[in-house]
């Protein structure tokens, strides 16, 4: 699947789009997020409060249980600001 | 229509061209948001020099055309129109521009006030501002979450 | 400011002009009526050939000014214009221009819908309508007065 | 004193502006609107119905129970519809 970071996560983890392949014992979102922390200390440091990282699966902004396959495509990232 | 682009835009010949040709329209309201020079850092004003905004060109343009068709299926427009900017602007530049025409002026004030709450919430759009003393991401605010709750009903939101 | 006119007006330079160099500036709410071509003659639609708009000079500066420093006063503004036309306008020609700049939009949002729901009801302009019918004054309508009560306190109409 | 019609009002009547000596018996407004409709048919059939006729006196509006003095300027209208 590919993974997308945003702003600050992006630039804490240092990559702004990945491919990963899914791991057998990540279901959801919050699995991923799981995951990826313990990938580095840059993800450790990005996904350090996980409850201010929002989710998209496949543009769709999703809550952390949202099922994933390995075709999905996934973004985190802070809060949006735009406007 | 949806615009999201890294050049400035022309809101005459935007407001133009959104109009041309329909005479139902009897009212066309427009919002355009620029960069202010002073902002709060830490509770202190500070100067910005710029700011850059980074989105996910791929969700963008979706949730964009998801917010407008949200606001035609509320309010009976004639017309409506979003252009969202990226990229490094500094103070006084345009950075975007929400406009809804309708026969009449109520329900293009509701539609563009909804449009830039939901813009607000729901747009992939992060800002990071630059100032003498560095860089720093902008925080979401509660008032725009206050501001997008008026509307009641934010379908992407309501699994959260 | 105010401009009270019979020619047309360039919404874009009068943007453009109204935010030059004020870089406190975050979001600039603006409303364009227009002449719309259907209009209703008891109960039924009719074309639109021409709308006249007669005023009373020496009361409509004014009064429209009087409008706008109710709005200053109401909310923090960084700039507002009216513009008004009189005289004979066709479907899809520019009635009225309204803008508000603000640092931040809901101000900009609210005082723009307040002078348009105040203008409808208290600037002294009057529309005939033309059609292949013939002639007719338009009536005013008890939804701008209701829309103009929403603001509440309306110092003028106090004493009737 | 200056009296001025706008709009239907002004059609009726068939002038626009005129000059009258506030006249002995006319205290306020209502009294003014009174004098006017007994000055011919125009003005009778533009007052008929004095309750939808709305009046500014030196470019405010007033209630018909406003006082007059000989140097205002006085105009009649039907209710605004500009905007």
């Amino acid at each position: 699947m590919k993974v997308l970071y945003f702003a600050w996560l992006r630039q804490r983890i240092g990559v702004a789009m990945e491919e990963i392949e899914l791991p057998d014992d990540v279901d959801d979102v919050g699995d991923l997020v799981g995951w990826l922390t313990a990938k580095g200390p840059g993800y450790a440091k990005g996904f350090a409060e996980p409850q201010v990282i929002r989710a998209a699966v496949n543009f769709e902004y999703v809550p952390f249980d949202h099922k994933l396959s390995n075709t999905d495509e996934v973004a985190f990232f802070p809060p949006v600001t735009g406007g | 229509m949806i615009k999201v682009q890294q050049d400035n835009f022309d809101v005459g010949a935007e407001l133009a061209d959104l109009t041309a040709g329909n005479y139902g329209i009897g009212g066309v309201v427009s919002f355009v948001g620029l960069v202010r020079d002073l902002i709060d850092v830490d509770g202190r004003d500070a100067a910005l020099r710029a700011m850059t905004l980074e989105h996910y060109p791929a969700m963008t343009e979706k949730k964009l055309a998801e917010i407008e068709a949200e606001a035609r299926s509320r309010w009976p427009l004639e017309a409506s129109l979003i252009i969202h900017r990226y990229g490094r602007l500094e103070p006084g530049e345009q950075i975007v521009f929400v406009a809804c025409a309708a026969a009449h002026r109520q329900a293009a004030f509701d539609a563009c006030n909804f449009l830039m709450d939901w813009l607000k919430t729901d747009a992939p759009f992060w800002k990071l501002e630059e100032t003498d003393a560095g860089e720093g991401w902008v925080d979401s605010r509660e008032s725009d979450d206050e501001a997008a709750a008026r509307w009641q009903i934010k379908p992407d939101r309501a699994a959260e």
